[in-house]
């Protein structure tokens, strides 16, 4: 299965997606077609290694979630993107971006959202238990936002 | 937004041999609470003292005592980060620390000496305190590398704390990143003399209020 | 007169005991660092796990958007604090990426034998805390440990006469290498392999027919193939469950293509099947260095200007994820760069993040005592795990 | 009766040593219990629950089984010291006596106390 062919099926499967050849497959999904996108990437395109999750912070253009899946047997490396609503803290309103989460079907994706929601505040919709996983669970705040100075005191200890 | 780093007062160490027996008296009264011995035998030395010549006796006592505390200082394997590599290498074979009399020993109720060896995090904090204040009563600490001493390379990061200071009493701070063994031995052996002496800085660095 | 009624209802089950639940925690002789497992044990079979990381956490893609391209590769090197080399590899190979800076071909290779020399002093260190925390099993706690870590030391003296530092360096830069090899570096660098190569046959005999070591790796810890990829797990648990995947020979990065070097594969899963992997591992690490070291060229070793000022470096637009395979699996840099001096976003895939969330789907059904030897085989560093 | 004197000085000597051990060291180490330094060590954590639990049954019936093999070899140690006076009836006696107490420790190994379940 290469590049090509893994275009091309998403291409025809899939309607809203754009998709950028090169080396690893850029791959930018609207957010309600996330999971089932996933779910079609591990079954048919055989992308079943998740390597791993996260999230970049563009300020007014959203928070964007990152995805990266691949093929081991055929080297195929898939990037998947979905763009979601700015974060409270730089809009001001105060409803968290929200995401369809991919526990049911990537299990590694467990920490590596509960890292994103520690991280951006990005609330994963049927995460078994979305909790802070890096910092304490009294933190104030989600620290990767570009709003967040990098080096708030934090009493006692700063 | 030019964060100035606090420079913390830690008083100078006085790591050198006597002049004369009033210097050993004077470092002698100011020792801190822990490094005295139970309250009888504090009462009797102090019987002692008092008698004219007695502070012979009692010198000699301390003297002894303290050389025995020395030479026989536990550290708790308390690795954090990358510096407990290191702290590893210097308790293997070849800058083997059994030779000062440390035995690396992994439980805080039997060691007498804790080597905070990498980056303290906020999080970490409380269970460091904690650690330490489990350690049974003559204990030191010896600060490893430059994130235990001010927070090191990720001293702006939110997370870390300005240095293991500002959360126990330090008494040897050994710099590098990470300190080679040579280094952190020649810190063990700074220590081993400042015990010998009484000398301890055991001043907590008071956060500078002003910048914090 | 005692109401006999009551007391036949009451049936006292003795056979499960309540369920304990115990605090494996940060400071724990065989933690590898500062992870806290909190365990729920039903005597001695552990039934649940609740890892509880972060106590490592030091913001490094924070402070990743604050550094420049020529400050960070040093702090890079502190996220796996035991493979430093390839963690600097992965920050600078993503801006070389981006940047399309072209890298000599020496740099290549002292890159790669940089790269290999520090995957063989990674294994060594994971096979003696891993014995040593399999401790009274293997004739004494310290022995295995001791006889490593002079291993060990003979490559950071390779290290020191190289770059000046013995655990984290500053060898890698944006276009290149910062030091080049010193003369009568390449003879030490074989006699070292050589010692290493004998030593390697003791640790084989000493331990593969310890009847307490086999006891306590074979089977225990079963990563299956699926759970594997479906973790994301990387590097020899990837390859001790099946997967025949090695970034060297897949994605080969650095001229990792013209070098021979076979990958092991060992389908059991378990944790002697890692050991196995790892054992191999060593020697197709020293069968590269050997390579490189022949037919290494000449020519300058870094395509960087001299640099004026920190900030003189600039990527242009783009993202690139680079992917090294470093001792522990698979280290991946995401960068964003935005043409200013300094990344716009650093995404750290550290290989023992991926590892160590395998755990929680492993260690359920295995007594205390693998609970410790599975988190040996798994070698996590938690300065790549909590970033 | 003179025979017993070396056992009580010995007998002496233990008990002034145990004596003095404890007390010198009473005298010399510093007592300061602190709130925090009497928490029970859980590893650094705050300790979580009480560890007085009821504990499945499997780890009493070990401890029973090492107990009565203890005091086995607490038989074995005078006698093979006397053996080369008592003669070979002392040693058909030991084995009849050995004979039982294997029976004990078959039936342990059919009633399956010693696979850890």
């Amino acid at each position: 299965m290469t590049y090509e062919q893994a275009a091309s099926t998403i291409a025809e499967r899939f309607s809203g997606v754009t998709v950028e050849t090169g080396a690893p497959l850029i791959v930018s999904v609207p957010v309600d077609q996330w999971r089932a996108f996933a779910q079609f990437a591990k079954e048919s395109l055989g992308c079943r290694f998740f390597n791993f999750l996260s999230a970049v912070d563009w300020k007014d253009g959203g928070l964007e979630v990152v995805a990266v899946v691949d093929n081991l047997d055929d080297n195929v490396s898939l990037r998947l993107k979905t763009r979601l609503a700015p974060s409270p803290a730089e809009a001001g309103h105060d409803e968290a971006p929200r995401c369809a989460s991919l526990v049911p079907v990537f299990r590694g994706a467990n920490w590596m959202e509960r890292e994103c929601y520690d991280m951006f505040g990005i609330v994963f919709e049927d995460h078994p238990d979305l909790r802070r996983i890096l910092l304490g669970d009294d933190w104030q705040g989600h620290p990767l936002l570009k709003s967040y100075a990098v080096d708030t005191p934090h009493p006692p200890y700063r | 937004m030019a964060v100035k780093a606090p420079i913390p007062e830690v008083p100078a160490p006085v790591w050198r041999s006597f002049k004369d027996l009033q210097e050993f008296e004077a470092l002698r009264q100011q020792r801190p609470e822990g490094d005295k011995h139970s309250a009888t035998f504090e009462s009797l030395t102090e019987g002692i003292h008092q008698f004219p010549g007695g502070f012979v006796v009692t010198t000699l006592a301390d003297t002894f005592f303290n050389w025995a505390r020395k030479s026989s200082v536990w550290p708790v394997t308390f690795g954090l980060a990358c510096c407990a590599i290191e702290m590893m290498a210097t308790f293997a074979s070849r800058f083997d620390v059994e030779r000062l009399g440390m035995v690396p020993w992994a439980s805080p109720r039997h060691s007498d000496l804790m080597i905070v060896s990498g980056t303290v995090t906020i999080k970490m904090a409380p269970m460091l305190e904690r650690i330490y204040a489990q350690m049974p009563d003559p204990k030191w600490a010896v600060s490893m590398g430059s994130c235990a001493n001010s927070g090191g390379p990720f001293r702006h990061g939110y997370h870390v704390v300005k240095g293991v200071d500002r959360v126990i009493p330090v008494d040897v701070y050994v710099p590098g990143c990470p300190p080679p063994p040579e280094s952190l031995l020649n810190g063990l052996l700074l220590l081993q003399e400042q015990i010998a002496h009484f000398r301890r800085t055991g001043q907590r660095a008071a956060p500078n209020e002003k910048v914090d | 007169m005692i109401d006999t009624a009551v007391q036949s209802q009451v049936a006292i089950d003795y056979s499960a005991g309540e369920r304990l639940t115990m605090n494996m925690g940060p400071q724990h002789p065989s933690a590898h660092g500062v992870f806290r497992a909190i365990l729920t044990l039903e005597g001695e079979t552990v039934v649940g796990v609740d890892a509880v990381i972060g106590y490592l956490h030091r913001c490094h893609e924070k402070l990743a958007e604050t550094l420049t391209y020529a400050q960070y590769p040093s702090i890079a090197s502190k996220t796996d604090y035991v493979a430093a080399m390839t963690s600097e590899f992965a920050y600078v190979l993503a801006a070389e990426q981006i940047g399309v800076v072209d890298v000599p071909k020496r740099a290549q290779y002292i890159r790669v034998i940089a790269a290999e020399l520090q995957r063989i002093a990674s294994h060594l260190l994971w096979l003696g805390t891993w014995c040593m925390d399999m401790g009274g099993a293997l004739g004494g706690g310290a022995t295995v440990f001791l006889y490593c870590i002079r291993e060990r030391e003979l490559i950071l003296d390779l290290f020191e006469s190289l770059v000046g530092a013995r655990l984290l360096y500053g060898l890698f830069q944006v276009g290149g290498v910062r030091y080049d090899l010193p003369d009568g570096w390449p003879q030490q660098c074989r006699d070292t392999l050589a010692t290493i190569e004998q030593r390697l046959i003791e640790y084989e005999r000493l331990l593969e027919d310890n009847p307490f070591f086999l006891a306590r790796a074979r089977g225990v810890g079963f990563i299956t193939r699926e759970l594997a990829e479906d973790v994301g797990v990387a590097g020899p648990l990837l390859r001790g469950s099946g997967v025949n995947f090695d970034l060297r020979r897949n994605l080969p990065y650095s001229s990792y293509g013209d070098f021979t070097f076979s990958v092991p594969v060992e389908p059991e899963g378990d944790c002697f099947a890692r050991y196995r992997v790892r054992m191999v591992e060593f020697r197709q690490s020293i069968a590269i260095v050997r390579q490189a070291l022949d037919r290494l060229p000449d020519g300058p070793i870094s395509s960087r200007p001299a640099l004026k000022s920190v900030a003189q470096i600039r990527i242009q637009k783009g993202e690139a994820y680079a992917r090294v395979e470093g001792p522990r699996g698979e280290v991946g840099c995401y960068l964003i760069a935005d043409g200013s001096p300094k990344p716009y976003r650093m995404k750290w895939r550290g290989a023992s993040f991926s590892n160590l969330s395998v755990l929680p789907h492993v260690l359920p059904g295995h007594k205390v005592a693998d609970v410790v030897a599975i988190m040996g085989s798994v070698d996590p560093v938690f300065g790549e795990v909590d970033r | 009766m003179t025979g017993y004197l070396p056992v009580a000085i010995y007998l002496a000597f233990i008990i002034a040593f145990a004596v003095v051990m404890l007390s010198v060291s009473r005298l010399l180490r510093p007592n300061r219990p602190v709130a925090e330094k009497t928490l029970s060590y859980e590893c650094g954590a705050e300790p979580v629950g009480d560890a007085w639990v009821r504990f499945p049954v499997g780890f009493y019936l070990v401890a029973l089984v090492f107990i009565l093999f203890d005091a086995l070899a607490v038989f074995l140690f005078p006698w093979a010291l006397a053996l080369r006076g008592l003669g070979v009836w002392a040693l058909g006696t030991m084995f009849l006596f050995l004979a039982i107490l294997s029976l004990g420790w078959v039936y342990a190994y059919r009633e399956g106390i010693l696979e850890w379940r």
